[in-house]
């Protein structure tokens, strides 16, 4: 049978996804795109007190991509500190789903940027300012 | 596989590629060598399928050109009647959800002075007749309106809308590639003067398409070469392709009494088993003038590519509305965009992401539409819970 | 009947009709519809044969653009390429002896501002490459020149033509349809930077042609539409035909090396036999660099068609070069001019009216000459006899 | 078997020409074309006292409608006197051969000049005045 467009591994997520759902008690949630667009990410955090995520959840209307990128990410978030999510690429993502279509690779940025979005609302959340976010991806992604 | 994508083209007929087969192994001479049996064996294929295509369309066999493909005939139809110097209008007619086909030739055709209107549709996809008989100006050259939507299914009022142009004295193409073998098709009830038809859409092969020209219609070649098709289309013609269209007109021209009331009798239970499963899901195009066996519809909550994917897993081959999926290869992003069809017929785009069309065949049984309807609802709930929109509501 | 007339096309390899069949009868879906198996399966296959024609020109797979036929190759090229936003130039210069499709179509641009430049050849059909360097001016846009003429099987000097081609940054097309199967073609050894080739001139079926557009070329399609073949190309693609010219090319390029001497030696035999026979025939082309299995004549007193005419009730199909019998059914005398590929290489038009081409393909053998050579001396005699002119000598 | 373009009596004609050959004392020839249009017919006249066609032959350069016009044109003569060959159009030829293609009617044409020809040449051979062959083809087909 012939091979889609997509990976095995995308596939395997757009058919299987991990840790799809909601968390009630999250302490961070992001969402990205919009529908007009065709994709809407939402991510669900639940970060212990060591800042290390103890679980995540996503809900994802999107295309086979959107899908997979999206349950990959959490794979690949869950156990991390949050330095280590500021760290996680989308490169990584398309990596971790042996690749994706070049037309495809906005939804693993868009991934990237939900988990940005999650980690801005749990430091608000805590009361602190969302923009240390930034500073420490740019420090992180500088080395 | 259940194939319901057959505005993409359809199975050929097994007697279609039964009487193409002599055509590799036997006959495979160049119907332009008149002067040995076996290339003159070739050219009366040819003109033989010539015939069984213009009885088809109700034309003379001298009116219809063979082309490669329901594009080329769109090409042909278009740039051929514009460039051609007994032409002298500037303002080119064509309706919003006309085929890329027609599309970007009339868009390219602005960079050399033409003036394109694009006719509205209504919320079902129809142009309303009056509305052409206000849009054409004195140097109006040409009107060109789709019979059927592949997308959306829906098919316009072609005869008012030729008998206007008629009127008018503005030629009048008809891009009937949808519409062939399913509806019928006489050139001279629609009053049209150019039509194009696709083989690969009734049951012929790929690689043979036909534009009807109107006796007296003049249109210039955009194939330069040997002058092969009277110097309309230049370049060894495609001839087991083309007998075999001839054959599949012969066959649509026969059956379509059959088949089609058939398969509108499956649309029917289709389109009324989807209805009644979810009030989010919406269909497109008009309930009663659509293609035979033709169903589309987009589901709030679910993008189009995720539904379509879930159901080929499932042996549901049908297609996706949103240009996403169709242009999945595209080197950039830009060619996502949205359908240009599902916003002209006023489809919220901030709530839709993508519709879904399911086009049967002759082929197609009871059986295949009593399996959607079982996937359909697991199928849909899936993609539901998986979607961050769904409890919004 | 023997086949005499493979510049017209061959008998498709029965190897390539095999590989076809499956995608007329189970692969039939079409080739953009990505997300279920009967599409994704037609897209496979197109994209395994773009891979097996690159390699038999030693380009890469993105290189390559299918086409419907060698003529939509050609004018995909040069329209292409001019009409391309990044083309500035507006000089063209091709040969005297190119094909209809080269021809006309630069003729046509004429109209369109552009100046053409037709080289001329030396009697045997060669286009001198010091002729070329000099004529390449600053605003020299594209150099077309064919690799091997139909008619009278001349090869250029390619290679030679590419070098100053690139040498002064020109873009060069190269038309290798009658070539292709019979020569070694590499666009790397041949410094081309676009080649048209069909399927159905190296035993595969009509319907396929391509062209190589080299990395970095840049041409604008000439088909518009759903933007297939990354909007080369717009159409629904011919799937079997694509299919099988995959397999075409690569056959021969696994077999030429046994064929093609075996083809060389038999037009030794046949051009020998002929020329011992009759001392007012006369070869057309070159000697040397011609296409293997390639004879090509005329004849005092005796006019090309009676004699095509009656090698043809011999059993013997073979090409007349007067355009006289190819536009029997043109619809006035206009079209029957001489042959403008017989005048450029001097033939005298007083005294020749047409020329005969023998073109053999891999499927004929020592009998097929043979028998050849046993009817010309009878039907030469008869045409003879019956020649006003052959007793003034 | 696929026709040719054709008919089956053109072809009878090509294949067997009906007098095809040279007279040695004719008293009228005509000749027209030339081999840098593709054609050249030569019809050879015996004409007797009472101004009957004798005998006729032909040769021709040319291709398939040529030689069949020629060979028909001699069989409408045979026998007839020099008015009603006058009489003889080129449609009558094309009649007789169950057609021929539109670009092969000139050879038709050919055929009825190279009579008017060889009869110009007739006259001219007893002495008379050529033009009277215009003259008398004026009269008759005013008619
Ligand atoms: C040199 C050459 N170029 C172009 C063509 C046109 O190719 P096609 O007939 O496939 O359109 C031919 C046809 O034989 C040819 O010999
Ligand atoms: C309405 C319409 N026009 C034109 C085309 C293009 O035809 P082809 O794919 O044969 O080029 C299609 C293709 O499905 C179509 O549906």
């Amino acid at each position: 049978m012939a091979k889609g467009p997509y990976s095995d591994k995308v596939m395997d997520h757009f058919m299987n996804p991990r840790n799809m759902g909601e968390i009630a008690d999250a302490n961070g949630i992001g969402e990205v795109g919009n529908p007009a667009c065709g994709d809407v990410m939402k991510i669900f955090l639940k970060i212990n007190d060591d800042q290390v995520v103890e679980d995540v959840k996503f809900k994802t209307f999107g295309c086979g991509a959107a899908i997979a990128s999206s349950s990959m990410a959490t794979e690949l978030m869950i156990g991390k500190k949050v330095e280590e999510l500021l760290a996680l690429t989308n490169q990584a993502i398309v990596e971790a789903l042996d690749g994706l279509p070049p037309a495809k690779i906005h939804c693993s940025v868009m991934a990237e940027e939900a988990i940005e979005d999650a980690l801005k609302n749990y430091f608000k959340e805590k009361g602190q300012d969302p923009a240390i976010v930034d500073e420490m991806k740019a420090k992180i992604r500088k080395n | 596989m259940i194939y319901l994508d057959n505005v993409a083209g359809t199975k050929p007929d097994a007697k279609v590629v039964e009487k193409m087969m002599p055509y590799f192994t036997e006959h495979y001479g160049n119907p332009s060598a008149h002067f040995y049996p076996i290339g003159r064996e070739a050219f009366e294929a040819m003109e033989r399928a010539r015939g069984q295509v213009a009885a088809f369309v109700g034309a003379k066999a001298e009116e219809i050109v063979f082309t490669s493909c329901g594009t080329e005939s769109n090409n042909l139809a278009i740039k051929g009647l514009l460039k051609n110097p007994m032409n002298k209008g500037k303002h080119i007619i064509i309706s919003e959800i006309e085929h890329f086909s027609v599309d970007s030739v009339t868009a390219k055709l602005r960079n050399d002075g033409y003036e394109i209107t694009k006719l509205k549709v209504d919320d079902n996809g129809l142009v309303n007749p009056d509305d052409l008989k206000n849009a054409i100006k004195k140097d109006t050259a040409l009107v060109s309106i789709q019979h059927t939507n592949p997308e959306i299914g829906t098919i316009q009022y072609t005869d008012k809308l030729g008998a206007i142009c008629r009127e008018s004295g503005v030629t009048f193409h008809v891009d009937a590639v949808a519409a062939a073998g399913y509806s019928e098709l006489n050139v001279k009830d629609l009053n049209c003067d150019l039509m194009s038809i696709a083989s690969q859409n009734f049951y012929g092969s790929k690689g043979a398409g036909a534009l009807y020209i109107r006796e007296g219609v003049k249109l210039s070649g955009i194939m330069d070469g040997g002058h092969q098709e009277r110097g309309y289309r230049s370049g060894t013609e495609n001839v087991p392709a083309i007998v075999g269209m001839g054959e599949a007109a012969e066959i649509a021209m026969n059956d379509m009494k059959v088949y089609v009331p058939e398969m509108v009798r499956l649309q029917k239970k289709l389109w009324d088993g989807l209805g009644g499963m979810f009030d989010f899901l919406h269909f497109t195009g008009d309930k009663d003038r659509r293609r035979p066996g033709h169903v589309s519809f987009w589901i709030e909550y679910i993008e189009g590519e995720s539904l379509l994917m879930w159901l080929s897993l499932k042996g549901i081959a049908c297609a996706s509305g949103s240009a996403c999926s169709s242009n999945i290869l595209a080197d950039d992003e830009e060619d996502l965009a949205a359908s240009y069809v599902l916003t002209a017929v006023g489809v919220p785009s901030d709530i839709c992401a993508g519709s879904l069309g399911m086009s049967m065949s002759k082929y197609n049984t009871e059986g295949d539409i009593d399996k959607v309807l079982e996937v359909m609802p697991e199928t849909v709930k899936r993609l539901c819970e998986m979607s961050p929109m769904y409890n919004r509501k």
